[in-house]
């Protein structure tokens, strides 16, 4: 176990730095330069090549990447161009608020996507099944921002069950989460249904049945810790996909993560702000897989660490 | 000390949201229309505009004067001003302050504005650590001494990069003191939490007795604006920091309670289109003339729900120099084309349009589009984001037009010079440069400097006509096509008090926050 | 041609008595993977037949499609589906941005699965460093925040529709070429795949004929919840300018850049909203029945 | 449901056997049909029969023949939504409740039936126990769902009903998990699972088909325990006529959906009445009867050596490396195969045996070319290890498999006709039309009809399954045949018929065998010479003859004592048991294991010396 996290670990950084490398050089070759914003609408070419001196932008790329990689070292991520704090310090005041929407949302996803999939893998072929596909559908199909302001109107502002965005309580992370959750519930539910089918299809359920456990024993106890395997793979790949979303959900809701902070900075060419997100996310992400793959060895026995 | 608003109730506090981040609070660095007006109410210079109107007036100078030859100011300062840190503000905090600002570690976006100062090239390239020109006479005197009589320089005495900070905050926080502001003006800094929210509080020691009137601000950040109107709508804030969303202006102005709450006012603001000079066709400025003939200004106003006024010249309605006889180009398709036939292009020609890609930009691109495809010219849209742009317009091959929608020019303050050097003249048609349309005339950059020299207030009216005319110059060679001058539209809660212009303060966006104040405190 | 390998046994075989139902012949049996069908071919038809169906252009801003005040119009008769902000008769867009989101949704998404599937099937199966090598390729690119990636991919080339299917193409095949993978290792395992071996099966051959079948189903659920995912991806990337530049319609830009209209102007979101829903739907339907006729083990269920 | 059924029970023959209590299980008119691309057909017709307390029916019959479609009626857990109960009824006999018709049971009432009166075990002991509960969670929750018992003390019943079947360090393997136990342990699993609850019936569908010998003695003679301790009802599926003569008290015979025949055992095996009974009668395999091949006598040991060897296997090694450690480096080692040398002559059969676990599949594979191997495979002349890729294809013909589990060697997405086309396929042997009737006559060679070329694999039971395999592997007319425990699953008469087959086969085009088996009598049924493997090696070889009538090796001989005799007046005393594992092949790198000295005690007869 040690032995495979550290592995793991090596592997993990592996990636990061392969992740680091081309967003770098995605940002370098970017046409837009940085310095003419910092230096404003009345600098002097001059005084935009003494900038340009001080960040250390007229090295070659490898020199800056090689600069970049040495005070990441020390947790240094550069200071932002436009807001000029330390990017570090942008990203962790607003992690907090971006890893617990990111749980809300992935409980709401699992909660409402598996309850889906597997209501319509037993009932397969039924109206229920048509229909709760159709729903799955109609989450993956509408964008994020009308479900958003949707969900916002009823139950924030005609219904007043929670407060119109913001940030603090439970109560504040219910709607947010719930709008990134029914795209994901979307994808859930049909990855749920098809490996359930898959289950149920399965000699042992056959033996469950003959042993005349009750309907419930069989689909909760022996079908879904097998037809969940898959899915808990996909809550890995998930944390990538967040970013999308993370976006809009946040500036719907006034949710102070770093998705708003990437977003601004990629409208403004903030490229430290950039990589810091970037790199974050990415560890983020390989952060999810590496917890996707140790988990699976607890609902899955055959599964062996490699 | 000014006149104070005498309806005004001291106390209360409100609340602003914004949509986008609060960059920094460093008046040296902070230059976009949202911090803008939040570092004016925490730190002060020595020059300051009469609440909701663009006159002039001193601040934390009592008293200037200005040599014959324009070249020398002399600064009296206030006395017992002190900064949020309790110590007195004096001559050596403000030529620190203009030392710091134009040393370019700072990188400050404004150090050009201090272009006059004697010894400010010697600061730029790094050679000096201070500025010649400034000098300390005594801790209530401060001497400018510039290179050429500058009609401008009490402007910039009032601009934010000009502002005064205490060196020894500045110091301690170094890179970071945007984030811990300390300064003279009428509100102190009390709280940021990063990403959510900024609280300013009531300075008790400010130097204006009566002012400010409100106990406390709360900016909350990050939230898209059409939530934002249904807070206000509830009640839960106060100010739309942000414009009113183009989805719901409607439905806010059908309304005439809500309506009612909505100030109008004009704004130093002009959009345009850039057409490079240097490139093909549009270095031939028939064809520019023809481009201003084609464009149907009063659809891309309506299009924008009348939120503006059809536009003739670079300078916006309001500013000093406007020529309201000036009659412009009419839209004449017709002649337009009769143009174009004259250019040798009687089939128009294709050619690229560049606009930022916020609503409702790519919008009014489109419409412009539509209206050169009657040309016959073919335009292709680019809509990218901000920074994009920017570096297609500072490169001299970049592009062939460009929509200035999102980036335009909103004054940094009210005098007709503003809209001239980066955008206009030969200083800034340079590679970086934000002189889009490249367009470069000596003789108009002389008459500038010219009508820049004339420092006399009483001869104002004469430097007026004269940047007409520079303007009207311009016109004729057509480098621009002006399309609009924005208006602004402040949303505000019911128990929000104060002057209409407080509201649409042309130097203060969204709101004059000094001067304003809630009816609902007792 | 007779082999001289062959076994000479008597050749009293006879041929099967029971012609082979096509594929198509029970597709278009199953009422519902018909509605499907006919919804793909009604979005084909309207993508193609576009210029003639209505008789507006899709990018001329009328000026009576919008009031005096800039709003748009909602649906009446000369305006089935209304106008846009710009005064565009809606119908005439959607039809148009049907080919944009066509491609996109179609082309980008299937280039994608095909990117996802080979890399998957090819790393499941081939062990060793050639599979390794995928992987930890596939690994890297999966640790990149998707939109952020095709940001910077997007806006590092020049923006056109074939470029954006590309990016979008490049960016999505990660999350299949993963899925994939995992079920390819395990079929690998599986007895027949050696059955297959024994007989001289080439790899390509397995890989193919044996292994691919059986991927179907996951195939198709990517697949199709891709096409919405794609369409809308595409429309983000617009919305930040790197995308299909306007005035190029595609029903994702349409419903982006008037999503903040959803109360004042719903039709300018539901109608593209329902002809995504409705593209992505239809493959589903038709994926489903596909995955059915496929799997001989589901033959005889209605 | 045809009311008719009912009332024509009354007038079935009564079972002849006379077990003091009453039926517990009555069966009438059973007809159980499945829906098929065209239309419905019957799979079990008419089926009548009755189980009585305390006693073990036994039903055989080929293949495909419907006894796990009768099976799972009973249960209810046909197959769904193909297969359903047409007419019929199955009559539990209940003290309490008076009798009840299982066939119009809804799901919530059968539920109770089913585990608690009625238990079954299946036919595929690796996939029947879900893989991801422990053995303890999948025993105790059956319990819990018929008693009130608390967890505690159903885990002790569980504990229980683990050591009634014998299972070493009972309470310890609760923890452990499916995969983590071999498939003799995980069918003793299943049947404790089973009893558990003290069924008054068990159904037992070819329990020990998948398992060795020694293993399948275990299990029978655990049944026959349990049975006595319990007095439970047993319906003992197989087509093992050695085991029903060792097992049953009564005996139906199914052919093609239908009872061909029903009597006590001793009735049926010494006065078969059905001229399909006598058949399936004389095709059982005798262990010691002599019936093998008349050539085997002159045919001499030194031919094997002789330079036109079909195959030479020479110093075979076959390693499985266990990867751990921090990089992941090698550091544990499955030895299993551990230097075996033999060679196989044209015409000749060469048959492997030995326990479960003993390499003889790994030796297989590692002759089709699907292990990387060290030593030498010389085929036809030509050491596989000096040739290309081409040419290895090439050698490769000349050597197919047929696996042990028809069902997973198949590509179920594919048609059977073309997956035995497939070989000829691929080896661009005649043109489309041709291919179609190669195939075609290649189904009827192995006792299919050309019709079923159309179906795919899940559509045939097991034997015909095996049958399309043995057809795939003659497709291409290799020199060598591997048959791993090809005919294992098959009944008597087919897997007699295949045997002829395989015999004829071999005769007509000289095919030599590599026969895998763990069954006795078939092995000296067919072969000429026998090795037996013990661990990765082999302890004794010599022609059939040699092993047969003068086993040497300890090992040797307990494989031929574990064979059941197909004759009811025969039945053994009691089989000795083994409770633990064999031991394992895996070991630590750098530790290998010691290697045996092979003997020859004359004419080629090897046996191990230690
Ligand atoms: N799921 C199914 N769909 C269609 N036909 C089936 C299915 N399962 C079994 N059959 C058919 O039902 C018939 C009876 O099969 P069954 O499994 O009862 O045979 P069996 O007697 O148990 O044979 P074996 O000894 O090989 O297990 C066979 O002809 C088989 O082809
Ligand atoms: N791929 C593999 N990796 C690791 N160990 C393996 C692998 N394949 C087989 N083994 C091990 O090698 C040994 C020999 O297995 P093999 O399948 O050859 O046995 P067998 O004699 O055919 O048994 P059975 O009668 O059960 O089929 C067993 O201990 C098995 O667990
Ligand atoms: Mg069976
Ligand atoms: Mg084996």
């Amino acid at each position: 176990m040690i032995a495979y996290l550290g592995r793991r670990v090596i592997q993990s950084v592996l990636i990061l730095l392969g992740v680091s490398l081309i967003t770098f050089a995605l940002l370098y070759l970017l046409p837009a330069d940085p310095v003419r914003q910092i230096a404003g609408r009345s600098a002097t070419p001059e005084t935009v090549e003494n900038i340009r001196r001080q960040l250390g932008l007229d090295q070659p790329f490898f020199i800056q990447y090689w600069h970049y990689l040495i005070s990441l070292l020390s947790g240094d991520l550069g200071r932002s161009y436009i807001q000029r704090s330390e990017v570090t310090e942008l990203i962790i005041s607003r992690l907090p608020a971006s890893l617990l929407l990111m749980v809300g949302a992935i409980l709401c996803e699992l909660a409402i996507g598996l309850t889906m999939g597997l209501v319509a893998a037993v009932r397969r072929g039924t109206a229920t099944d048509q229909t709760l596909m159709v729903a799955s559908f109609v989450g993956v199909s509408t964008p994020q921002f009308v479900v958003g302001l949707l969900l916002l109107y009823v139950f924030a502002v005609q219904l007043g069950w929670f407060p119109i965005g913001g940030y603090g309580t439970w109560r504040h992370l219910v709607l947010p989460s719930l709008t990134m959750g029914i795209l994901g519930a979307g994808w859930y539910a049909r990855m749920m249904r098809s490996s359930m089918i898959d289950v149920l299809r399965q000699d042992y359920m056959r033996t469950a049945r003959a042993k005349g456990l009750a309907r419930g024993a069989i689909i909760f106890r022996h079908a879904l810790p097998n037809a969940i395997l898959p899915v808990i793979a996909m809550i890995g790949i998930d944390i990538g996909i967040f970013m999308g979303g993370i976006v809009v959900v946040e500036s719907v809701f006034g949710w102070p993560g770093i998705g708003q902070l990437a977003w601004q900075a990629i409208q403004r060419v903030d490229i430290p702000i950039i990589m810091g997100v970037t790199l974050v996310s990415a560890f983020a992400i390989v952060l999810g897989n590496l917890l996707a793959d140790t988990v699976a060895p607890f609902i899955d026995p055959r599964i062996k660490l490699r | 000390e000014h006149a104070v608003d005498p309806n005004a109730k001291p106390g209360g506090a409100i609340t602003i949201t914004y949509k986008d981040d609060v960059a920094t609070l460093d008046p040296a660095i902070g230059y976009d229309w949202q911090n803008w007006s939040m570092i004016k109410s925490l730190f002060d210079g020595l020059m300051d505009y009469e609440p909701g109107t663009t006159n002039l007036r001193p601040d934390l100078a009592e008293s200037y004067e200005i040599a014959p030859d324009g070249k020398t100011f002399t600064f009296k300062l206030r006395q017992g001003v002190k900064f949020h840190n309790g110590r007195e503000m004096t001559a050596d905090d403000v030529k620190y302050s203009l030392d710091r600002v134009t040393n370019p570690k700072t990188q400050s976006p404004g150090a050009g504005f201090f272009g006059s100062i004697k010894g400010h090239d010697e600061v730029a390239a790094g050679k000096a650590e201070s500025l010649s020109g400034v000098t300390v006479v005594d801790p209530y005197t401060i001497k400018f001494e510039l290179t050429r009589p500058d009609a401008t320089f009490l402007h910039v005495m009032a601009i934010n990069f000009s502002h005064v900070v205490p060196k020894e905050e500045v110091e301690k926080y170094g890179a970071d003191f945007g984030k811990h502001p300390v300064g003279t003006g009428a509100f102190k800094f009390a709280e940021w939490t990063l990403g959510q929210r900024v609280v300013f509080e009531r300075n008790p020691d400010y130097w204006h007795k009566g002012l400010p009137h409100l106990d406390k601000i709360s900016f909350e950040i990050g939230q898209e604006p059409i939530v934002a109107l249904l807070r206000l709508q509830k009640g839960e804030i106060d100010v739309l920091g942000d414009v009113i969303p183009p989805a719901k202006f409607q439905e806010v102005m059908a309304d005439p309670e809500q309506k009612a709450r909505v100030v109008e006012g004009g704004q130093l603001h002009t959009g345009y289109i850039t057409m490079n000079t240097t490139m093909a066709p549009f270095d031939n400025a028939k064809v520019r003339q023809a481009v201003n003939m084609a464009i149907n200004k009063d659809r891309i106003v309506q299009l924008i729900n009348n939120r503006a006024v059809p536009a003739n010249q670079p300078l916006p309605p309001s500013m000093p120099g406007y020529d309201k006889e000036f009659k412009g180009y009419p839209y004449d398709v017709a002649k337009a084309k009769a143009l174009l036939a004259e250019a040798g292009h009687p089939d128009g020609f294709d050619t690229q349009l560049f606009a930022m890609n916020t609503d409702p930009n790519p919008r009014i691109a489109q419409a412009i589009q539509q209206d050169l495809a009657a040309v016959g010219i073919k335009a292709s849209i680019q809509s990218l984001a901000q920074a994009n742009v920017i570096a297609a317009g500072g490169d001299k091959a970049g592009a062939p037009m460009i929509w200035s929608g999102g980036m335009a020019w909103i004054a940094d303050f009210p005098d007709p010079s503003n809209f001239y050097g980066p955008i206009l003249g030969c200083a800034g048609a340079v590679p970086g440069g934000w002189n889009w349309s490249w367009y470069c005339n000596k003789d108009l950059d002389a008459k500038a400097a010219e009508a820049d020299s004339i420092v006399d207030p009483a001869k104002s009216a004469e430097r007026a006509r004269m940047w007409s005319a520079i303007y009207g110059k311009i016109m004729e060679d057509a480098p621009w096509a002006p399309v609009f001058n924005e208006q602004r539209f402040t949303m505000k809660s019911t128990r929000m008090g104060g002057a209409d212009n407080l509201y649409v303060d042309p130097v203060h966006i969204p709101i004059n926050y000094d001067n304003v104040y809630v009816t609902d405190v007792q | 041609m007779t082999s001289p390998i062959a076994p000479d046994l008597p050749a009293t075989g006879r041929m099967p008595a029971r012609p082979r139902a096509g594929v198509w012949r029970r597709l278009v049996k199953r009422p519902l993977a018909l509605i499907g069908l006919v919804i793909v071919a009604v979005v084909v038809a309207g993508a193609v037949l576009a210029p003639w169906l209505t008789g507006y252009d899709p990018n001329e801003q009328m000026f009576d499609g919008l009031t005096l005040e800039g709003a748009p119009l909602p649906p009446n008769a000369s305006f089935w589906l209304g106008t846009d902000l710009l005064g565009r008769d809606l119908l005439t867009r959607i039809l148009f941005g049907a080919r944009t989101s066509l491609i996109i949704g179609i082309v980008a998404n299937g280039v994608a699965l095909l990117i996802g599937t080979l890399v998957g099937v090819t790393a499941g199966y081939f062990r060793g460093w050639i599979g390794g090598a995928l992987m930890r390729f596939t690994d890297l690119m999966m640790a990149f925040p998707a939109l952020l990636l095709a940001i910077c991919l997007a806006a590092v080339l020049q923006p056109s529709l074939w470029i954006v299917a590309m990016v979008i193409a490049l960016v999505n095949w990660v999350q299949t070429a993963r899925v994939i993978y995992t079920e390819t290792s395990s079929l690998a395992e599986r007895e027949f795949i050696d059955a297959e071996r024994t007989i001289g099966a080439s790899a390509p051959r397995i890989l193919f004929r044996h292994i691919l079948p059986h991927l179907l189903p996951t195939i198709i659920v990517w697949g199709t919840l891709g096409i919405s995912t794609t369409v809308l991806l595409e429309a983000t990337l617009s919305f930040l300018g790197i995308g299909v530049q306007p005035p190029t319609a595609s029903w994702g830009n349409i419903i982006f850049e008037n999503q903040t209209y959803f109360q004042a102007a719903p039709w300018l979101v539901f109608f593209p909203g329902a002809a995504i829903l409705a593209l992505a739907l239809a493959f589903n339907l038709i994926g489903d029945a596909l995955r059915d006729i496929l799997d001989p083990t589901q033959r005889g269920r209605a | 449901m045809s009311k008719g059924a009912t009332s024509k029970r009354t007038g079935a023959p009564a079972p002849a056997v006379s077990v003091t209590a009453g039926p517990v299980l009555e069966i009438s008119d059973l007809t159980v049909s499945v829906r098929g691309e065209d239309g419905e057909r019957p799979v079990v017709s008419d089926l009548s029969f009755s189980l009585a307390r305390g006693e073990t029916l036994c039903i055989a019959g080929e293949s495909g023949s419907g006894k796990s479609m009768t099976a799972l009626a009973i249960m209810q857990l046909l197959p769904q939504p193909a297969a359903r109960i047409e007419s019929g009824t199955i009559r539990l006999r209940d003290i309490d409740r008076g009798d009840i018709d299982l066939a119009v049971l809804d799901e919530r009432q059968m539920r109770r039936i089913r585990g608690d009166r009625i238990a079954m075990i299946f036919q595929e002991p690796m996939t029947s126990l879900n893989p991801v509960l422990s053995i303890g969670r999948q025993l105790v929750e059956s319990i819990e769902a018929h008693t009130s018992l608390s967890r505690a003390e159903a885990r002790r019943r569980a504990v229980e009903a683990l050591k009634a079947v014998r299972i070493p360090e009972a309470e310890s393997r609760l923890k452990q998990f499916p995969h983590e136990l071999s498939g003799g342990m995980r069918q003793r699993v299943m049947i404790a699972m089973a009893l558990a609850l003290k069924p008054d019936v068990l159904i037992a569908d070819e329990p020990t088909t998948a398992l060795d010998v020694t293993v399948q003695g275990e299990v029978l003679e655990l049944l026959r325990d349990l049975q006595r301790e319990h007095g439970t009802s047993i319906i003992l599926i197989t087509h093992d006529m050695g085991v029903v003569a060792e097992m049953a008290d009564c005996v139906v015979i199914m052919r093609h959906g239908r009872m061909v025949e029903q009597g006590t055992a001793a009735d049926i095996f010494a006065r078969p009445q059905a001229d399909y009974t006598r058949e399936l009668l004389a095709a059982v395999p005798r262990i010691g009867t002599g019936v093998g091949r008349q050539k085997s006598a002159e045919q001499k040991s030194v031919e094997a050596e002789m330079p036109g060897s079909v195959a030479v296997v020479n110093d075979l090694h076959v390693h499985f490396d266990l990867r751990g450690g921090f990089f992941g480096q090698v550091n544990r080692r499955v030895h299993a195969v551990e230097g075996i040398s033999f060679s196989i002559a044209p015409r000749e059969t060469l048959a492997l045996v030995g326990e479960s676990g003993c390499g003889k599949s790994t030796t297989a594979k590692a002759l089709a070319g699907l292990v990387p191997y060290h030593g030498d495979i010389v085929i036809g002349g030509r050491n596989l290890a000096g040739l290309g890729r081409d040419q290895r294809k090439a050698v490769r013909r000349d050597v197919q498999m047929i696996f042990q589990d028809p069902y997973a060697s198949l590509d179920p997405r594919m048609r059977v006709g073309d997956l035995v086309a497939e070989p000829l396929l691929i080896h661009g042997i005649a043109s489309k039309e041709e291919r179609g009737q190669l195939v075609a006559a290649l189904f009827e060679r192995v006792g299919l009809s050309a019709d079923q070329m159309e179906l795919y694999p899940h559509e045939f039971s097991g034997g015909q399954r095996q049958r399309i395999c043995i057809a795939r592997a003659l497709a291409l007319r290799p020199k060598l045949i591997i048959a791993d425990e090809s005919v294992s699953a098959l009944d008597v008469s087919v897997q007699a018929r295949v045997l002829d087959l395989l015999k004829e086969l071999q005769r007509e085009f000289g095919i030599a065998y590599l026969f895998i088996s763990h069954d006795m009598a078939v092995v000296e049924n067919i072969s000429d010479r026998v090795a037996v493997m013990y661990l990765g090696q082999i302890v004794e070889m010599g022609t059939r003859d040699q092993v047969f009538s003068n086993p040497r090796h300890l090992y040797t001989k307990r494989l031929i004592e574990a064979v059941p005799v197909p004759d009811p007046a025969k039945r053994r005393p009691r089989f000795a048991r083994l409770d633990q594992e064999i031991p394992s092949p895996t070991r630590k790198i750098g530790e290998d294991p010691p290697k045996l000295a092979l003997k020859d005690l004359g004419n080629g007869h090897l046996v191990a010396v230690s």
